[in-house]
């Protein structure tokens, strides 16, 4: 079973590295998801208007399996800034946990730079709102409300406190997509926010708000080991079914 | 009067202040979650440092074996660089040990992912047609084809349609269909679940409520 | 600075990750996961620091809502010199949880009740879809099938629909959404680890 | 003489006899001549000098002492003649343009001789009409196009500054100097004067001048009413009365001069000076640079004299042959050289040298600017309506229209293009109105540009004909973009785009608002007294559920096969938000536990907060238990690092957390006794409200939990996601929420004071309400999601 995950893991890292050097000859075409859509709208919309931006990226520690969403938000929050450094408002991130809120920070600073606006970077911006789950809500629930926030994401890992915020931003008439990794939260956030990322879409955000090839070409072997687990779960139930296994 | 009783007022106005939230976000509600977060965050903080700095890296290095010390080093210079964080000036001095802490939570993740979840649930879903009772074959069928219709609701992978609209193949189209149904489903029995913990948590409330005044 | 943070991030991120399928390299994978476990700690101090930096500047600017922060303040610095002095498991700190912590985020919990019940009526006017409609039938049969009447059970709800929705068929939905999540993560996490997101930095 | 002349203007060949092109319509035949030597012109302001010539007398020959009193004797007897006609003749008053002029020219002819007389016929006032009707319609029109002048422009185009001309002073020089003239007429030789053209520059800056007043609504601009006045009632008595003198211009033959009387000077000078205010009297140049007086300097004004005394001579115009008017040209006459440099050929006019006298004929460019700018460009009525303009310059813009409105439908439809094909800033540079008169005058050797920014301008442009017409219509430009399909297309989808971004989003109304906000009230308010009646009055009319999940069931029985006194371990792991579910989740289960087998319990927490969870489950709801720390249960505490702290101790836990929460030897402690492995528990009880952090006990304990039983106890949020490994035997049993507690409960006994017992009637009451609330709201709400999609669909 270790050769496989690592074969797995192997194959997987060929393929990202392939679809990340090789050139294609029209660019990736990307199945519309209406969420991220209004989300990159909204974007746009806040920069205009000279509102502000906000980004939760969840209270999840690096070092557990549920570092993926959190760090697929750093990637989002590092295109995001290179784009709206330079507007009245720049974007505000929150951390529920202290590593996130300093790497969130440092992504923060990344963006500034590359934009060229390095000396515009604000250390505040990059915010631990609270260090456990609920205290990370409630301390982010004021920012909604107070520093003329238009559009938010919760991208990360969440629990039910994300339809805290989904609430808070209702009440201020913010924009709001949610997604979180946690099932439960999902679902909450299914019925809460106004628009919800299910599942994997969460780590589609970099690649759909015009990331570099990198990120398309993750969704690419994404789509290639699904069709390899399909392959294999239909395969697997015959045989099992056959007794074969 | 008993500092539990003091302790007790303390409570009930704090879930009295948050209560308040239902009418509106008021002044009382703000200075409970204040409250709250700044408690929070000072006893997560004293954990991390008595149970963590503390006997992890601080006790080693002072009443360790010289390997441990040896082996500490490392996390104690990129503590070190770390701490360079909290003054703004110095704070890119700490990139390496929050590479670190990237790099690891990076590995974490995918190895968690490889052998924690893909294997795991691949695993199961298959194993469920070991079972011969017909009704457990049923569950089975039906499992598998959540899972795979579900997987297939996510393909990203789209063309230029003939009217101009980017869209999936067709059989994946009707396949993504078919699997937003069974995550509807999920959600949907999720969300009953997390109702039922939110409800449970108010009862709770109450409870606490009826307690302090002797009621219940 | 940057080059050594990249060296640093791909070389542990490999070695863990190859320390999950080669049993030979457990023990560093064990002894980087350790170092990254003090790391982390040392991230909450720096982390209560940023904290305290952000509400302080708050304080000192005149901002809306400095008494708030000032409040913040009070209470973060005085349980942090006493749960470092007294220790996170001293009674007193226990109390401390029990009427600060517990009282506040179960009651935060207890609001969800209300606002999902909110959130849930006014779905269908925000997404007005088939999805929507399954959910939102899917949860009322589920909640249905949770509670009993005064005259007693609702028969199959309780007994047969709820048992066979909750392992059948939110199973199969939520095993492709967890193995989906996990695709995603996998190929998040290979980013990192080729330095092709820098998180920690760097362009 | 050259046989064919080149229209200056368009270019065309014409016979040289022709005066005006047959193309354009332009003069082509000069109206004056050079003047030399002592008639060299004087210069502007300056009086002719005055000449005592009966001083000479005695120096003179005999033959011409005897003519200069024959001379004398026929001017009186011409003078009486003249009184005599003057009673049985009204005086002629000339038109308001030479209403200045008039009684000078009847001054004039009291001595003027019968070539003098004869060249004040009709065809000199067509051509002047003609012209001044040329330069008017330039003015308004933008270029040089004929067209009917129209009656407010003829008014206008009085040109009234001429009224204040003549200085008394001078009328009376002229008439002695003419008395001269006309004496030693016959002793000029003609052929000094063959070849020399006819005075027309005058004309034609006379002409010209009026383009200022032409443009300007004098009944609205305040600052012209003061002048317009008495302008007016001059131009009314043009229009009256014709006088002889310009009728005869009709007719091309000589007609004998009348002989004017001197008397008919006093009434047109009153009049004259009765309707011209004091300071015109004094200086009328200021009234043609009146229009333009802010920013014309004062030689400007100083200079309109010297274009108008020309007019005196304008009757000159026709080429009589008579010699002596070049050679005896008087003083003030002479003055007019500068104003217009003729050149001595007609077919080929040397262009003008910048004189001095050029700047002036600027001073009515500005009258152009504005008219055209007020009715050809939009930009600059925008700037204008949003600036403080003076009175005079709003004005400016109505009159402007007014004459455009008279124009005919022909000079409208070609106006209409003109002007908007140039810039109003780039009509407002161009020369055109100071460059007209000479071209008019045929002055201009080169092309003269009449149209675009280079109007006015000379030899700039090559003469070729056909190009540069002014009567030929500009090429018609297509203005339709030129742009394929696709990028139409692409551009009314960026049109959509960008009309859907800055579309204003409409704010929610605040009754939406408030209605929100109602709805929150309501269910708060129905929720609330649902529950707190149920739990406040401690109802249990809703029964527990009968039947046993499955999993609860082997929950149950995992628990029941624990050994007695068998160490137990309990991992806290969820966070206050989910104390009261998880309290009540695991109580009846734990107390079932602790009933039948009293184990010995260690706990350990992987979240922050779940050590002091730990000691609050223990001291409140196994409070009947009175388990003792350090007795019949240990607490190790928080075990930091998430999934590697689980690893690390589920490999070795005794290494991992060595002390409890007190600092003491844990595993030195009765509840530890004997048990250094994980596999050392009888069994495994986590409390988990997340997926995640019970996955990784599952996992990380797989391998080294031995024999120990795995049991769940989760919140309801995260139950569903536990079945699998419930399903999979990776987990023994497991106990899900209050619905779970409840199962675990009826093995318990059903006691009436369990928490879960108590908890279940607003429970389900809370359940219930959820129901009918989500169903009514939805369905509501669902039928305005319709509409409202309806209503997007349709707009």
């Amino acid at each position: 079973m270790n050769l496989i995950g690592l074969g797995l893991v192997g194959f997987s890292a060929l393929l990202l590295l392939l679809f990340s050097i090789a050139k294609r000859k029209s660019p990736v075409k990307l199945r519309a998801i209406p969420a991220l859509t209004r989300l990159y709208r909204a974007f746009g919309l806040s920069v205009e208007d000279g509102t502000r931006l906000f980004i939760a990226l969840g209270r999840e520690s690096l070092i557990t399996p549920n570092a993926g969403a959190p760090l697929s938000g750093l990637g989002m929050l590092r295109h995001l800034t290179e784009r709206t450094s330079l507007s009245d408002r720049p974007p505000i991130a929150a951390a529920g946990e202290a590593s996130l809120a300093l790497l969130a920070q440092d992504t923060l600073e990344a963006g500034y730079q590359a934009a060229g606006a390095g000396e515009y970077y604000q250390p505040t911006t990059g915010r631990l709102t609270g260090m456990t789950p609920f205290s990370f809500a409630a301390g982010a629930m004021p920012i909604l409300r107070d520093e003329s926030v238009s559009a938010s994401v919760l991208i990360g890992h969440f629990g039910v406190e994300a339809a805290l915020l989904a609430d808070a931003a209702e009440r201020e008439n913010a924009f709001l997509v949610g997604a979180s990794d946690d099932l439960s939260s999902q679902a909450a956030l299914y019925a809460s926010a106004p628009e919800a990322l299910i599942g994997e879409e969460l780590f589609a955000t970099s690649a759909y708000l015009g990331a570099t090839q990198s990120h398309t070409a993750s969704l690419t072997v994404q789509d290639i080991l699904r069709w390899l687990i399909i392959l294999a779960l239909l395969a697997g139930a015959a045989l099992k079914l056959l007794g074969m296994i | 009067m008993s500092l539990d009783f003091i302790f007790g007022i303390i409570a009930f106005l704090l879930t009295l202040m948050v209560f308040s939230y239902l009418i509106g976000d008021n002044l009382f509600f703000r200075i409970a979650i204040y409250i709250f977060v700044g408690v929070a965050a000072g006893y997560v903080a004293a954990v991390a440092f008595r149970q963590v700095i503390l006997p992890d890296l601080l006790t080693p290095l002072v009443y360790g074996s010289s390997t441990e010390k040896i082996t500490l080093a490392v996390p104690l210079l990129l503590s070190g660089f770390l701490l360079m964080k909290i003054i703004p000036s110095t704070s890119r001095i700490g990139a390496p040990a929050m590479a670190v802490l990237a790099g690891v939570g990076a590995a974490v993740a995918v190895g968690g992912a490889v052998t924690g979840t893909l294997f795991p649930q691949i695993g199961a879903t298959v194993d469920a047609f070991a079972s011969p009772a017909a009704f457990q074959f049923v569950n089975a069928v039906i499992v598998l084809v959540g899972v795979v219709f579900t997987l297939i609701y996510f393909h990203f992978g789209a063309r230029t349609a003939s009217d101009g609209s980017v869209r999936r193949f067709g059989l994946i189209e009707i396949g993504a269909f078919v699997g937003s149904i069974f995550i509807a489903i999920t959600l949907g029995t999720l969300f009953a679940g997390v109702y039922s913990a939110a409800l449970t948590a108010f009862i709770e409330r109450l409870h606490f409520f009826g307690t302090f005044f002797g009621l219940g | 600075m940057r080059a050594i943070a990249v060296v640093l991030a791909v070389a542990t991120g490999l070695l863990v990750l190859i320390g999950y399928f080669i049993p030979t390299l457990a023990p560093i994978q064990s002894m980087i996961l350790n170092w990254a476990i003090i790391l982390s700690g040392a991230a909450a101090l720096v982390g209560v620091f940023n904290l305290i930096w952000v509400h302080w500047g708050k304080i000192s600017r005149r901002e809306k809502g400095s008494l708030y922060s000032a409040i913040l303040l009070i209470c973060l610095i005085a349980t942090l010199i006493f749960g470092m002095l007294l220790g996170p498991d001293d009674s007193n700190m226990r109390l401390l949880v029990n009427s600060i912590i517990v009282p506040v985020e179960a009651t935060l919990m207890a609001l969800l009740a209300v606002t999902l019940v909110y959130a849930s009526i006014r779905l269908l006017r925000r997404r007005a879809n088939l999805m929507s409609v399954v959910f939102l039938a899917t949860a009322l049969l589920l909640l249905i099938a949770s509670a009993t009447l005064p005259f007693g059970e609702i028969g199959p709800l309780n007994n047969f629909v709820r048992p066979w929705f909750q392992h059948a068929w939110a199973l199969g939905g939520a095993r492709g959404i967890l193995i989906g999540v996990a695709l995603g993560t996998l190929m998040t996490g290979l980013r990192v680890l080729f330095g092709a997101d820098r998180p920690y930095g760097g362009k | 003489m050259a046989d064919t002349i080149k229209c200056p203007v368009c270019g065309e060949i014409n016979p040289a006899d022709l005066e005006f092109c047959q193309n354009c319509q332009s003069r082509l035949q000069p109206l004056t001549g050079p003047l030399r030597g002592e008639n060299a012109p004087i210069s502007p302001g300056q009086a002719p000098t005055k000449k005592v010539t009966s001083e000479l007398e005695p120096i003179l020959p005999q033959w011409l002492r005897n003519a200069r009193q024959q001379a004398r004797r026929s001017a009186e007897e011409e003078a009486a003649r003249a009184e005599e006609k003057q009673k049985t003749k009204s005086v002629p008053s000339g038109p308001d343009l030479l209403a200045g002029l008039a009684s000078q020219s009847q001054e004039e002819e009291e001595d003027v001789p019968d070539w003098l007389a004869n060249i004040t016929g009709s065809p000199a006032k067509k051509k002047k009409a003609e012209a001044e009707d040329a330069q008017v319609k330039f003015v308004e029109l933008g270029r040089d196009e004929m067209a009917e002048p129209s009656p407010s422009d003829d008014e206008n185009a009085a040109p009234s500054w001429m009224t204040p001309q003549e200085p008394a002073p001078e009328r009376d020089e002229l008439s002695d100097w003419f008395k001269q003239a006309s004496a030693s007429a016959s002793s000029f030789d003609a052929s000094t004067s063959l070849g020399t053209a006819p005075e027309a520059a005058p004309v034609e800056s006379v002409s010209s001048e009026p383009e200022p007043f032409s443009n300007f609504d004098t009944s609205n601009s305040d600052w012209l009413k003061p002048e317009t006045a008495p302008l007016e009632e001059a131009s009314g008595i043009v229009h009256r009365e014709t006088p002889d003198w310009l009728k005869n211009l009709d007719t091309g033959a000589p007609v004998v001069p009348p002989q004017p009387p001197t008397s008919n000077e006093p009434p047109a000078q009153t009049q004259a000076q009765g309707d011209v205010p004091d300071w015109l009297k004094s200086f009328g140049a200021e009234t043609p640079s009146a229009p333009s007086a802010e920013g014309v300097p004062d030689w400007l004004n100083a200079a309109a004299p010297s274009r108008e005394e020309p007019q005196a001579v304008q009757p000159e115009a026709p080429s009589s042959g008579e010699t002596s008017v070049p050679s005896e040209m008087p003083d003030w006459l002479a003055s007019l050289k500068p104003a217009s440099s003729q050149p001595s050929e007609p077919s080929g006019p040397a262009t003008p040298a910048l004189t001095p006298e050029e700047p002036p004929a600027k001073t009515p460019s500005a009258s152009p600017v504005f008219t055209e700018d007020a009715m050809s460009s939009a930009d600059v009525d925008a700037i204008f309506s949003s600036m403080q303009m003076p009175d005079w310059l709003t004005s400016v813009a109505p009159s402007a229209q007014t004459s455009e409105e008279n124009l005919p439908p022909a000079a409208q439809s070609e106006e209409a293009i003109a002007p908007v094909e140039l810039p109003s800033w780039v009509q407002a540079m161009r020369p055109v109105e100071a460059a007209l008169p000479e071209s008019s005058s045929g002055a201009a050797d080169s092309e003269l540009e009449t149209r675009g920014p280079l109007a006015g301008l000379h030899g700039v442009l090559p003469s070729v004909p056909g190009v540069a017409t002014p009567s030929s219509k500009p090429k018609a430009h297509s203005i339709k973009l030129n742009a394929s399909e696709e990028q139409q297309a692409h551009a009314a989808l960026l049109e959509q785009i960008l009309a859907a971004e800055t579309s204003p989003v409409p704010m929610k109304a605040g009754s939406v608002v408030s209605s929100q906000r109602v709805l929150r009230w309501l269910i708060t308010v129905l929720l609330g007294i649902a529950l707190a009646g149920a739990t406040f009055v401690g109802t249990q009319i809703f029964p527990l559920p009968a039947d046993v999940p499955i999993e609860t069931s082997n929950a149950i029985a995992a628990v029941e096969a624990v050994p007695p006194d068998a160490p137990v371990l309990v991992v806290f792991d969820y966070e206050p938000s989910t104390v009261g579910e998880m309290e009540a989740s695991g109580a009846s289960l734990m107390d079932h536990l602790l009933l039948l087998k009293h184990p010995r319990l260690t706990l350990i927490s992987t979240s922050a907060t779940g050590s002091a969870l730990a000691e609050r489950f223990m001291s409140s709801v196994l409070v009947n238990r009175s388990y003792q720390r350090g007795v019949q249960y240990v607490d190790l505490g928080y075990l930091p690092g998430g999934l590697t702290g689980v690893y690390g101790f589920t490999q070795s836990p005794s290494l991992v957390m060595p002390y409890d929460v007190d600092q003491g030897a844990a595993w030195q402690m009765p509840p530890l006794q004997n048990v250094t492995r994980l596999s050392d528990f009888a069994a495994i009880i986590i409390m988990t409200d997340r997926l995640e952090s019970g996955r990784v006990w599952i996992e990380q304990s797989a391998l080294t939990r031995g024999n120990a039983s795995l049991i769940l106890i989760s919140s309801a949020q995260a139950g569903p996601m536990f079945l699998p490994y419930v399903d999979a035997g990776q987990v023994n049993g497991m106990v899900a929420g209050l619905n779970g507690a409840a199962g675990a409960e009826q093995a318990n006994g059903g006691q009436p004071d369990s928490v879960v017992r108590r908890y279940w009637d607003a429970y389900s009451l809370g359940l219930l309400f959820a129901v009918v609330m989500i169903l009514l709201g939805g369905l509501w709400n669902f039928a305005l999601g319709l509409r409202d999609r309806r209503a997007q669909e349709g707009s």
